[in-house]
């Protein structure tokens, strides 16, 4: 047994484990009769990703550690399995988590401004059951409302390491267009800016 | 991706082709009063619906008429008895505030204040059509990224040779104080969802129905449990009572006096 | 897409199914518009059971079809999974557990009810995994719901002697009631924790 392969071992211990691990527990269960160095974790790691190339099978990184995945090229097999669809998230649901996930943390009310409409209770309790949203706190003032901030099953569920994975905040498809009604609508004295912010951003 | 988010063009599509009486594309703030339904549905609010007149219809979203608009908001509100008045409302609030910077643009400058710069009206809308925008784009691209479980899935094996043992139970604690706090919330939504029956009765009443499901039809003294003493009789009194009133169980009496039976609700008609 | 290789939707339906896929079902998810004949799908299955030689996953039939599996070699590792970290359970999961031993008997749609929000299957799953919930009839009417209750092994692994043991509706609302309650029911070796941790708090 003392010969077995710590890529193996990986490999075992992520199909079974229903969470990701981190790179501290996966050495944690190796155990400390083959004391190996992250760096040699690191490399057998790296080694069962090349292994897994072209594979249906990716080991990714996520939030809260390593852990293996079916790739999305397969879903359109993978998801015959279950008689139910992926739930698909209304547009009001998707923007107010975009909000909380580029501004957090924002309370209810900076969602409500900044979308120019209320925000259903649906919406929130859905992000909150999701484990995506949480709150972290509340903003001092009136009603002390609560600053709500994604969470980091919400990173692990979107593929993502960390915020810092994030698409950048948008480029819009349609800048020109935008851009020409937005120039148009504006005051003299501002068009200057909005040029040089769009130009900017393209870049 | 198939899977993005419909655009408000999309959503349309979809109300025309399942024949709603409204296809024209609108051509201003102004909605048909027999369309308002299908169109609360299809825009997030007022400023998407501003941001679509803005990209499609190149529309000069100040050059409205304002004026005749208002007038039909207003229209709305007195035909709107049991329609979604708040989000209209937010159309509402939008045409006046267009209104609003409309005027104050025809307006002369009033002499600004030393240094004070008198600031355009129509910065904080272009500032806040620019961030909104922003935000359907990063919702798009939200829905892109590759999702746990829609696009992606987790990869497991059996460790089947050897037995995984059990996750222990959850403490007791964790559970009481979390029911406390959804019955807390419920307690917002309604007072009456939940109600205080003792848990000997709840107990009851699972195993009533158990009982009914093995002995198809029963008398009241059959499901009682022999040993449990007159505190039982009633325990099951009770749960039967519940049951009946919940629709699970239905009673039937031959003649008057005749003993009663108990069944499943629907079990008589197989 | 359409060239995808048999072999590796097979490895990733079998990566995802809970339950071992029978040749027929393997047939089934692949789809119609790339009929392959059993012997194919067979021979798929024999290359995959080849190219893992030597892994720490082998692909075995059982009785009710394929399925992956990882090696007994891997049980050392494999088993410290389980040995520390007691899993947390969601917030979801609880309530609906809680709900369940309260309200019994009801249908998933009471639970969906109260709580505002579609109960996940997983949860259920889990519940009825643990023998925890059963479904002890059905409510008469549109679709038969099942009615849920709690079982005998819900009250063994909880160190109840039976329902009645839990504090009632009311007190649970009162926060120094439902510490009380708590008290009156922890195991005997542990009042005397909570007694010294309460009284280490109130100072």
């Amino acid at each position: 047994m003392s010969k077995t392969d710590p890529k193996e071992i990986i490999r075992a211990l992520l199909l079974v484990a229903d969470v990701p691990l981190t790179l501290r527990r996966i050495e944690q269960l190796l155990g400390d009769d083959r004391a190996l160095s992250s760096r040699q974790i690191r490399e057998a790691i790296m080694q069962l990703q090349r292994e897994m190339d072209g594979s249906s099978v990716e080991l990714v990184e996520v939030a809260s550690g390593y852990r293996l995945q079916v790739r999305k090229e397969m879903a359109p097999w993978v998801s015959r399995l279950w008689d139910d669809k992926p739930q698909k998230y209304s547009r009001a649901l998707l923007e107010t988590l975009a909000l909380i996930c580029y501004r957090q943390p924002l309370t209810r009310g900076d969602i409500e401004e900044i979308r120019g409409v209320t925000l259903s209770a649906n919406i929130l309790k859905t992000l909150f059951e999701r484990e995506w949203v949480r709150e972290v706190g509340h903003r001092e003032g009136p009603g002390r409302p609560a600053l709500l901030a994604t969470t980091r099953q919400f990173l692990d569920d979107l593929n993502l390491r960390s915020l810092e994975d994030l698409p950048p905040l948008p480029e819009l498809t349609d800048p020109e267009k935008l851009e020409a009604a937005l120039v148009r609508l504006a005051p003299k004295d501002q068009v200057m800016d909005i040029h040089l912010q769009l130009a900017a951003e393209s870049q | 991706m198939t899977d993005a988010v419909p655009t408000a063009e999309e959503a349309r599509a979809i109300a025309q082709v399942a024949g709603q009486p409204y296809s024209e594309l609108p051509q201003d703030l102004y909605i048909p009063p027999d369309a308002l339904e299908v169109f609360l549905e299809t825009f997030e609010g007022p400023l998407d619906l501003l941001l679509y007149l803005i990209r499609r219809q190149n529309l000069d979203i100040l050059d409205i008429p304002v004026a005749l608009i208002t007038q039909q908001y207003l229209e709305y509100i007195r035909l709107m008895d049991q329609m979604r008045f708040d989000l209209a409302a937010e159309y509402l609030v939008m045409a006046a505030w267009l209104a609003e910077i409309k005027s104050r643009v025809l307006l002369p400058k009033p002499p600004s204040e030393e240094g004070e710069d008198a600031s355009d009206p129509r910065a904080e809308l272009v500032r806040r059509l620019q961030a909104y925008a922003e935000v359907q784009q990063a919702a798009v691209n939200l829905d892109e990224l590759p999702r746990m479980h829609r696009d992606v899935f987790p990869a497991r094996a059996e460790p089947m040779q050897f037995d995984a043992p059990k996750a222990p139970p959850p403490e007791l604690r964790e559970l009481l104080v979390a029911f406390s706090e959804l019955l807390q919330r419920a307690e917002l939504l309604s007072s009456h969802k939940i109600t205080a029956e003792p848990l000997s009765v709840r107990e009851r009443m699972s195993r009533v129905i158990d009982r009914l499901s093995e002995l198809k039809q029963a008398q009241l003294l059959d499901l009682w449990e022999v040993g449990e003493g007159r505190k039982g009789l009633l325990v099951t009194f009770l749960a039967t009572l519940e049951l009946v009133r919940n629709g699970l169980l239905q009673l039937h009496q031959d003649a008057p006096y005749a003993a009663i039976t108990i069944r499943l609700a629907g079990a008589g008609q197989a």
